[in-house]
């Protein structure tokens, strides 16, 4: 960005450094919430329905454009055009800022997102933190949302959106602070450069769950509770309709592209990659690429998960997250943090592996833990199935 | 640093009553038993402590200081002398039989009865070992809260608990008030709340009207703990009310509270000016004595007899205070026998609590089984209950002041110092010794054991369906008496061991003034 | 030699233990806890018996200085107060009485409480553990040291008297049916009584003791008898006297109490209503001999600072000893009961100690107790003996369908109901006679011996004075004493064992088993023989043996009173008097007749018998009117003065009590302490209005402060 | 710079909002969000007096954070007392819950 | 330091923000509303620390604040709806006196704060405020560890009593 500001400057002498820069800011801006947002959620409708459709051995969109490539489009007219409903007896004012805030939230993430090298809105000290904080305003809106929709799958759709986001902010944060933990920085800048070897192969733990607390987040399959059509119709939107469903919509597109970019960065290196580099403009460009393939498989995979996974029971889905993300990122946490703080792991090499082995440790106690867990219970309930037999 | 032992003493009741807390209100036999294990640390840490006590030596051990409150300037100070020795080993023994013995009767509210227990220890210990006038005061008042509850939740309802807890709260709170702004003026003249230090400093010299309405303030406080004749009128119904255990506790350590705070605090404090009112203070004791007594024979329930009595047997106590009061004479034959009155009258304390907890222990054995405490309601019991009879017979007679018992050899101390100092007060106080053995030997033993037995009688108060245990003492509730009586007998044969810490620190105290 | 003194700690040990064991361990075995009595007693005995020994071996050393074993017991101020055991002359002649009678009683209650028997006692275990401890008691107070030692085994004695009068004091129906319900109330009463009286005797000798002990800084008896000791005593003025003189008064009236001399002698013949071996071994022989082993151990005390013959204690010593004995002795001569009359017989004869003691004469009044034991506890072990007999043949009568059991008013120790046992009981009847005619007097039996010099003493102090002063009278009273105990003596044994049976029980009586007769036949022997222990024609031997033993105070001297064949003889003479002439009296009575005494003697009878309605009172029998001076003096005995004093003072205790109660609960409780509470609630029932139970104007109220305080802060 | 003075007044006339809202709501949520404002208004001061007087140490911020601490347990139980009160007697308006009344 | 026109003017958006979103608070009559108010000026406080230099708090006031209390107490309304009634008054009887107490403590408070005279610190050290979170970190583990542990405690104790309270008793 830096590179852009420079290259403006030396096209217009008498442009002052601080204008060009509020001049590239603006226009980044800009791109991310105007442009991004289509593009991203057509692109992403559009593959999400193609792999969707491979998985369960269909085609999928195949008519519009070539591959059914205008699929996106196709749809995103179809909702502009829908007659914008607002139901009676809706909290008015509330019903209507809810969309945005929605997306708002979403975007407002954007402003930390390393997307290339030297590319990034402003590169906060406390870039994470900046990232969960803002992450409650998506809530706010789904509470919104369902609250002033007047009706009572709404509500009941917003209580679940609240408690799944709440249970599932936590092990997520417990992920980010092993990360910060490990790179010694929330700046996102540092947290990249601190990955010689990406967080995945060091700490695949944490990467484990903030995945998964991240689909959750998103409230993606087969953490979608909270639209659960067979329950709950479809959840806080509704009785949301045309462009203002369209506002959700792009909201949790967004937002998985966001998410699958903060997991990029976090633990896949996010731009980094060979060639990729912030003094020149190719290398830049070549740092973009490595960042969207990156993001890209990450969100495939997601998709993966949504065709394979059944979907969860509400309260086995707060126990997962209670019962089990959270002590095991706790116990990564400690290990972690033992690992950093041994005087032997002084080399980074050496660290490396101490820490990949600490993971697998708390791998294993963590699956111990599990079976037998499910061993108990299992026995306890033939237990009382015998009990009611005899 | 040398090992905690004050510290853990006095906290460790503390840290169970926390745990027991926590643990499930339903598991009622883990939380007795428990109990009952926490209150035998302290136990042990204290026979420790007195095996380690350097016997010679009068003043303190064990010192712990450290800063508390430093805008107060207050300390958390504690130590322990050949005063506190034996009442801090009083208050565990106490403490872990009635533990015990509540662990087989409590069955009601039984979780919040054995916190509020273990919290009561910590009280009491804490004010026969702390050093500073806050932590004094703290302790105090930490007592008062869970032996409230214990009369007022647990009291048998017929007896009207609930009046007797808020007598007794009420009571004990006025004294409060009127120590704490005692104390008060004595920080402010003095700048320090070190008990030692006031001590030898000699607080309010300067100005003898505060000075003595600062001593009839903490006089008071200690007054209504004794409880001297005519503060004393909550005693007889909160031990009536109390359950056995709360009875116990309260006969065998809460009075001697004010005892020790006398011996501990206003006579170092005050010495002049206790010397100056001595002949009026040991005109109460004496009042206390005969007018104890007297009531007592006229009473026709078991336990307030035996309340009554404390009133008589701790104005034993007090003549031996006033006693060593009554001249600051430090020359040998005088010093001797004040040291020998004040040596009797803590002695009279430690068997004041083993004795009267005794009875209290006792009372409750025939209560539990007939519910009744009506002396015209037995008869010819020795018959029936052989064992209880032989324990009572021996408490009452170690009680009555027996020689070869507990009970002699204090009044013999303190009327052997009495009459070197005070001899017509002495020759007063005789008189209650003859009443004593009136009312014991002719209410207690003979309404209760001797006579005849009745069938029918007998029948109407026993309630077979209650009582799960045998009919004569119980074992447990011989286990119970067992140590009590063991001290009975080795304070009345052989009381060297006890009065030798006694003496060195009576004698150092005195000494001191 | 030094051996058995290193062994005297055993002497009350072992009894102790004794008792222990049977409490703790064997009490369910009747048999063998009788066994570990016996066996106790008796190794004390032995021990005792090799002490004095030992004593008599070593000669004058230990006779008169004493040997002492101190133990460090209780720290006192700046000094350790040591208690321990001593052993000098006196204590060792002590030690050959008690321990031996003790286990001749022992040996008697084996067979008295019916071992084996179907009607053996159902507390028959706790019986000997009380005899046990008592005896610890008794062999404690003997070796003891120092003052409190022996108080405290005087008031275990005291709380085995309490037990052992009451021990029938209550009962079971299931197990027992020999006892009636009027025993049941007697004796309870009486225990109680004998408890109470002894403890005001025992309360002032506590206040005596703790006297001493502030004056003198110890209790041991050889620091206290030191002459310098004494001296400074004797400076002190207390009440108007000398200290030592107080201390010494105070001392006697515990003696008082427990030697039951006038006034506080009423509780020892309602104390007959225990066991009759308790009465022996407690009320006859040793127990009642402590007070005047008290007063003859403290002796120094009662002379100190004056001669000897005006020393004012030592004259109250002997005016109280010669009422008790001649009024004792008196009220002996009406009474039915053959245990009443021995125990008025008891208070009499320790009278005549006391006397003996009073004229400053250690040994005269030891030498009496000394063979006094030995006889009275022979004559009760035998009316023991008489009265299990008696009931024996009541039973055997009963099973006879003669008479039924419950309804006849039948008492097994009534004389009246006795007659001709002589026959019936010859071993009990033999050692009874010896026993007798030690007790009245008669050459060359030990009473005659030991209360000859009494009397002697008496005799020569008036003839050095020369006036009819105290020494006369106590001479008068002795000698008087000695008619009236040899014509009550007389006619007892007329009744008991010659004449006619005059009821069923007494035809069908019969011997008692050899655990109770062979006691008495050791027992009789030493009444024979037991007076040559001090007999003048032997030289005075125990006066050699025991007499210095004060000698270091430098106050009391011991002389030997030369026979005097004058008094001798005339007492002799009295006695057999008496004896034959009671004897002759009686020999003839018939049951249902009016008594020879009372024919003669009129109203004077009546009122020494009036003694026996006080009894018919307690039983709640109607009195009948009687000749008002036999009530006078009566009624100043057990109505209007003594007795009913104690009772006064218990009935203004009572009400003192009461008032105390209600003064309490109305003024103190009620107005005081009420008062208070209920100003205060009405204080807070105002006050409570302002609990609006709302937060918010809690919060309203706490700003609106604030801002008033910030208001105040900043313009003012 | 802003002078230190708006800052103060600013918050505290957010102080002031809160105890109004405080004092004079009914419902019990009402005042628990008044007393959200007022530990805002303070944790401004706080913040604002770092910024102004001690900037060089964090004091201020330090303990901003421990007013939020403070305000996020306060939240926590304060909410759970109103429901815990909304489901015995049935309301949450302030007035109504007045057993401790006399 | 001179005072920038542009810090004027965000300062003044976000006391309109905060000042406004409070007095919503208290005056809406519609108690969600309110919460929303809340929620706004909250976000004025946001402002406020970013303007102050206080990023850090900023995060945390947004990630607590909004994201925690303010949904919290969205929750909250949402369970106890049933007794919304717009109608009614949402102001008790007391509220005049409230709100006269409320304005004097805002006069005497504006007063005393404008007579005091702040040591307000030199300009070069305004111009260099330490903003290092390490710093913070190290304070807080620091000197103030103990208030730290405290308040960590203090959170676990209300997690703890929320979940007490606020379960349904067992039947």
């Amino acid at each position: 960005m830096d590179a852009i500001v420079l290259w403006l400057t030396s096209l217009f002498p008498q442009m002052a450094v601080p204008t060009a820069r509020l001049i590239v800011h603006i226009v980044y801006a800009a791109i991310l919430s105007f442009v991004a947002p289509v593009v991203l959620v057509v692109a992403f409708t559009y593959m999400e329905r193609k792999v969707i459709a491979r998985i369960q051995d269909r085609v999928g969109p195949n008519r519009a454009g070539p591959l059914g490539m205008l699929q996106g489009f196709a749809d995103a007219i179809k909702m502009l055009t829908k007659e914008d409903i607002t139901p009676a007896g809706a909290d008015r004012i509330v019903y209507n800022l809810a969309p945005g805030l929605a997306v708002i939230g979403v975007v407002l993430v954007f402003a930390v997102l390393p997307v290339a090298p030297g590319v990034i809105g402003t590169d906060l000290s406390i870039g994470i933190l900046y990232v969960v904080a803002v992450g409650g305003i998506g809530t706010m809106a789904v509470l919104m949302a369902g609250w002033s929709s007047n009706n009572k799958y709404a509500l009941l759709s917003a209580f679940r959106v609240v408690a799944q986001l709440v249970a599932y902010e936590i092990p997520m944060v417990i992920a980010i602070i092993i990360v910060v933990l490990t790179a010694g920085s929330m700046r996102m800048g540092d947290i990249i450069a601190a990955q010689n070897v990406p967080f995945l192969f060091t700490l695949p733990v944490a990467f484990f769950i903030f995945f998964v607390a991240n689909i959750a987040e998103i409230g993606r399959s087969p953490f979608d509770l909270l639209e659960a059509e067979s329950e709950i119709i479809a959840g806080f939107h509704v009785e949301y309709s045309g462009m203002k469903f369209a506002f959700f919509f792009i909201g949790e597109y967004m937002h998985l592209f966001v998410s699958a970019g903060i997991a990029t960065t976090l633990f896949l290196g996010g731009w980094r990659g060979p060639g990729a580099s912030e003094a020149s403009i190719l290398g830049a460009l070549l740092g973009f690429v490595y960042f969207l393939a990156k993001t890209v498989l990450l969100i495939f995979a997601m998709m993966w998960v949504r065709g394979t996974f059944p979907r969860f029971r509400i309260d086995h889905l707060l126990d997962f997250g209670w019962k089990f993300l959270v002590p095991v990122g706790l116990l990564t946490l400690v290990a972690v943090a033992l690992v950093l703080k041994l005087p032997f792991l002084s080399s980074p090499v050496l660290q490396w592996v101490g820490l990949l082995v600490a993971n697998v440790a708390v791998i294993v106690v963590a699956l111990a833990a599990v079976s037998l867990a499910a061993r108990r219970t299992r026995s306890v309930a033939l237990r009382s199935v015998a009990g009611a037999e005899r | 640093m040398d090992f905690p032992f004050l510290t853990l003493i006095t906290f460790i009741p503390l840290v169970g009553a926390i745990i027991a807390s926590l643990i499930p209100g339903d598991r009622e036999r883990e939380i007795k038993w428990f109990s009952v294990f926490v209150s035998l640390i302290p136990l042990v840490l204290s026979i420790v402590m007195w095996a380690l006590y350097v016997q010679t030596d009068g003043g303190m051990q064990f010192m712990e200081e450290a800063v508390w409150i430093p805008t107060l300037n207050a300390y958390y100070r504690m130590g322990v002398d050949g005063i506190s020795i034996p009442l801090v080993f009083l208050t565990t023994l106490l403490t872990t039989l009635s533990l015990f013995y509540s662990a087989y009767t409590i069955k009601k509210r039984v979780k919040e009865f054995f916190v509020l227990f273990l919290m009561l220890e910590m009280g009491m210990i804490g004010v026969f070992l702390s050093l500073d006038l806050v932590l004094f005061y703290v302790f105090w008042e930490i007592g008062l809260v869970p032996m409230f509850l214990l009369i007022g939740i647990w009291g048998q309802p017929k007896d009207r608990p609930q009046y007797s807890a808020i007598k007794f709260f009420l009571y004990t709170l006025v004294g409060s008030v009127a120590m704490l702004l005692a104390f008060i003026a004595i920080f402010l003249t003095t700048g320090t709340w070190n008990i030692l230090e006031i001590s030898s400093l000699g607080p309010l010299a300067d100005s003898p009207a505060l000075a003595v309405a600062a001593f009839w303030g903490i006089f008071l406080a200690f007054a209504i703990k004794v409880p001297m004749w005519p503060f004393h009128t909550w005693l007889p119904d909160a031990h009536t009310a109390a359950p056995t255990a709360g009875s116990v506790i309260l006969a065998g350590v809460l009075l001697k509270l004010g005892g020790y705070g006398f011996i501990r605090i206003l006579l170092p404090f005050f010495p002049a000016l206790f010397k100056q009112f001595a002949p009026f203070i040991g005109v109460i004791a004496l009042i206390s004595m005969i007018y104890g007594a007297l009531v007592s024979m006229a009473q026709w329930d078991l336990k307030r007899l035996i309340a009554y009595s404390s009133v008589s047997h701790m104005g034993y106590f007090t003549l031996g205070l006033v006693a060593a009061a009554a001249t600051l004479d430090v020359s040998d034959p005088l010093l001797t026998s004040r040291a020998i009155a004040l040596s009797g009258a803590v002695l009279q304390m430690f068997n004041h609590g083993i004795i009267t907890g005794g009875l209290f222990f006792l009372v409750g054995v025939i209560y539990e089984r007939t519910h009744t405490r009506d002396l015209k309601a037995f008869g010819g019991l020795s018959a029936k209950l052989p064992v209880y009879y032989g324990v009572m017979m021996m408490t009452g007679l170690a009680s009555l002041g027996l020689p070869g018992l507990a009970g002699f050899i204090s009044e013999l101390l303190v009327f052997r110092g009495a009459f070197h100092i005070m001899p017509t007060y002495a020759i007063i106080g005789v008189i209650a010794i003859v009443l004593t053995a009136a009312y014991i030997l002719w209410k207690i033993i003979q309404y209760v054991f001797l006579g005849e037995f009745s069938e029918e009688k007998w029948r109407a108060i026993f309630d077979p369906e209650h009582w799960h245990f045998s009919l004569d003492m119980a074992r447990f509730e011989v286990i119970t008496m067992a140590p009590l009586l063991f001290f009975m007998l080795l304070v009345g044969v052989y009381p060297a061991p006890i009065l030798n810490v006694i003496n060195a620190a009576s004698t150092a105290i005195l000494g001191s003034l | 030699m030094e051996f058995f003194f290193n062994l005297v700690p055993l002497i009350p040990l072992i009894p102790l233990l004794a008792f222990a064991a049977i409490v703790l361990f064997t009490h369910r075995n009747n048999r063998l806890s009788s066994n570990i009595a016996i066996g106790g007693i008796a190794l004390s005995t032995l021990v005792s018996w090799g002490v004095v020994l030992a004593t008599i071996l070593a000669g004058e050393h230990v006779q008169v200085e004493g040997w002492e074993l101190p133990i460090p017991w209780l720290p006192t101020g700046t000094t350790v107060f040591n208690t321990g055991f001593a052993v000098d002359g006196f204590t060792a002649a002590m030690l050959f009485m008690v321990p031996f009678v003790c286990t001749m009683i022992f040996i008697y209650s084996q067979g008295y409480m019916n071992l084996g028997q179907p009607n053996q006692d159902p507390r028959y275990a706790r019986f000997f553990a009380y005899i046990s401890l008592f005896a610890a008691g008794m062999l404690g107070l003997v070796v003891a040291d120092n003052l409190l030692l022996l108080f405290i085994s005087w008031e275990v004695m005291g709380l085995c008297s309490y037990l052992l009068i009451g021990f029938w004091s209550f009962r079971d129906r299931d197990n027992e049916q020999h006892i009636d319900e009027a025993q049941v109330k007697r004796a309870r009463a009486a225990a109680l009584k004998a408890f109470i009286t002894t403890r005001v005797g025992d309360v002032l000798l506590f206040s005596g003791l703790a006297l001493l002990f502030s004056y003198t800084g110890t209790l041991t008896f050889r620091e206290i008898f030191r002459p310098d000791m004494l001296e400074h005593l004797g400076s002190i003025s207390l009440l108007g006297m000398p200290a030592v003189t107080v201390i010494a008064l105070l001392a006697f009236g515990g003696a008082v109490g427990k030697s039951a001399q006038f006034p506080l002698h009423v509780w020892l013949p309602d104390a007959m209503e225990g066991p009759t071996p308790v009465s022996a071994l407690i009320h006859a022989a040793t127990m009642v001999a402590a007070g005047v082993y008290l007063v003859a151990r403290m002796l120094p005390l009662f002379v100190a600072g004056f001669e000897t013959a005006n020393a004012p204690a030592l004259q109250w010593v002997a005016v109280i000893g010669a009422i008790t004995a001649f009024f004792g002795a008196t009220i002996g001569l009406a009474q039915d009961d053959i245990k009443r009359v021995l125990a008025y017989s008891t208070i009499s004869q320790l009278g005549y100690m006391m006397m003996g003691l009073g004229l400053g004469s250690l040994v005269a009044g030891i030498f009496h107790l000394l063979t006094h034991a030995f006889f009275k506890a022979l004559l009760f072990l035998g009316s023991g003996s008489v009265i299990h007999g008696m009931e024996h043949g009541h039973h055997a009568a009963g099973a006879h369908g003669q008479t039924s059991q419950h309804d006849d008013g039948f008492s097994a120790n009534d004389m009246k109901t006795m007659g001709g046992l002589r026959h019936k009981m010859p071993r009990t009847f033999w050692p009874y006679m010896a026993g007798t005619l030690a007790l009245v007097g008669i050459v060359p039996f030990a009473g005659f011996w030991s209360k000859d010099e009494i009397l002697a003493e008496a005799f020569q102090r008036w003839q050095e004075s020369g006036a009819l002063g105290l020494p006369f009278w106590v001479w008068l009273a002795g000698t008087l004493g000695a008619l009236i105990t040899a014509l009550y003596m007389g006619r007892q044994i007329a009744l008991v064992f010659w004449g006619e049976p005059r009821h069923e029980a007494a035809t069908h009586a019969h011997e008692s088993p050899n655990s109770m007769t062979g006691p008495l036949m050791v027992l009789a022997v030493f009444a024979l023989i037991g007076g040559l222990a001090n007999a003048p024609f032997l030289g005075s031997p125990l006066h050699h043996f025991m007499g210095g033993v004060h000698e270091a105070s430098e106050v009391v001297h011991s002389a030997t009173v030369s026979f005097n064949f004058a008094v001798a003889g005339l007492s002799t003479v009295v006695a057999l008097l008496g004896l034959l002439g009671g004897w002759a009296i009686y020999r003839n009575y018939r049951a249902g007749e009016v008594e020879p005494f009372q024919r003669w003697l009129g109203p004077i009878f009546t009122l020494l018998r009036n003694k026996y309605y006080v009894d018919e009172l307690y039983q709640l029998v109607i009195i009948r009117p009687v000749v008002w001076l036999a009530d006078q003096v009566f009624n100043f005995d057990n109505r209007w003065v003594v007795d009913p004093l104690v009772n006064l003072v218990g009935a203004v205790g009572r009400a003192a009590a009461d008032i105390s109660l209600l003064f309490d609960k109305v003024a103190v409780d009620s107005g005081l302490v009420e008062g208070t509470a209920k100003a205060f609630n009405a204080f807070g029932g105002w006050l409570r209005q302002t609990q609006t139970g709302r937060v918010q104007n809690y919060l309203l109220v706490v700003a609106v402060t604030v801002l008033m305080l910030l208001g105040l802060y900043l313009y003012l | 710079m802003i002078p230190l003075y708006w800052w103060l007044v600013v918050a505290a006339a957010l102080f002031c909002i809160g105890l109004y809202g405080v004092l004079s709501r009914k419902n019990a949520i009402g005042v628990l969000m008044g007393i959200e404002l007022m530990l805002n208004a303070v944790n401004v001061n706080l913040v604002a007096f770092w910024r102004y007087v001690t900037p060089q140490t964090l004091t201020g911020q330090v303990f901003a954070i421990f007013v939020i601490t403070v305000a996020a347990a306060e939240a926590a139980v304060g909410l759970a007392i109103i429901i815990a009160a909304y489901r015995r007697r049935d309301t949450v308006i302030v007035d109504e819950l007045d057993i401790m009344r006399w | 330091m001179p005072t920038n026109v542009v810090q004027i003017v965000v300062f003044a958006i976000l006391t309109l923000m905060t000042l406004g979103g409070g007095l919503g608070v208290v005056s809406s009559r519609n108690l969600f509303h309110g919460a929303l108010f809340l929620v706004l000026s909250f976000a004025g406080v946001v402002g406020y620390y970013v303007l102050l230099d206080a990023g850090f708090l900023a995060a945390v006031q947004l990630l607590i604040y909004i994201g925690a209390i303010a949904i919290l107490i969205l929750f909250a309304i949402m369970l106890s709806r049933g007794l919304m009634s717009q109608r009614q008054s949402q102001r008790n009887e007391q509220w005049w006196i409230a709100l006269l107490v409320v304005v004097l403590t805002f006069v005497v408070l504006a007063v005393v704060l404008w007579q005091v005279d702040w040591p307000v610190a030199s300009d070069q050290a305004l111009a260099s405020p330490s903003v290092a979170i390490s710093q913070l970190g190290q304070e807080l583990l620091g000197p103030y560890v103990i208030p730290f542990e405290v308040a960590s405690v203090l959170l676990l104790v209300a997690l703890v009593g929320a979940v007490i309270l606020a379960r349904e008793t067992e039947t």
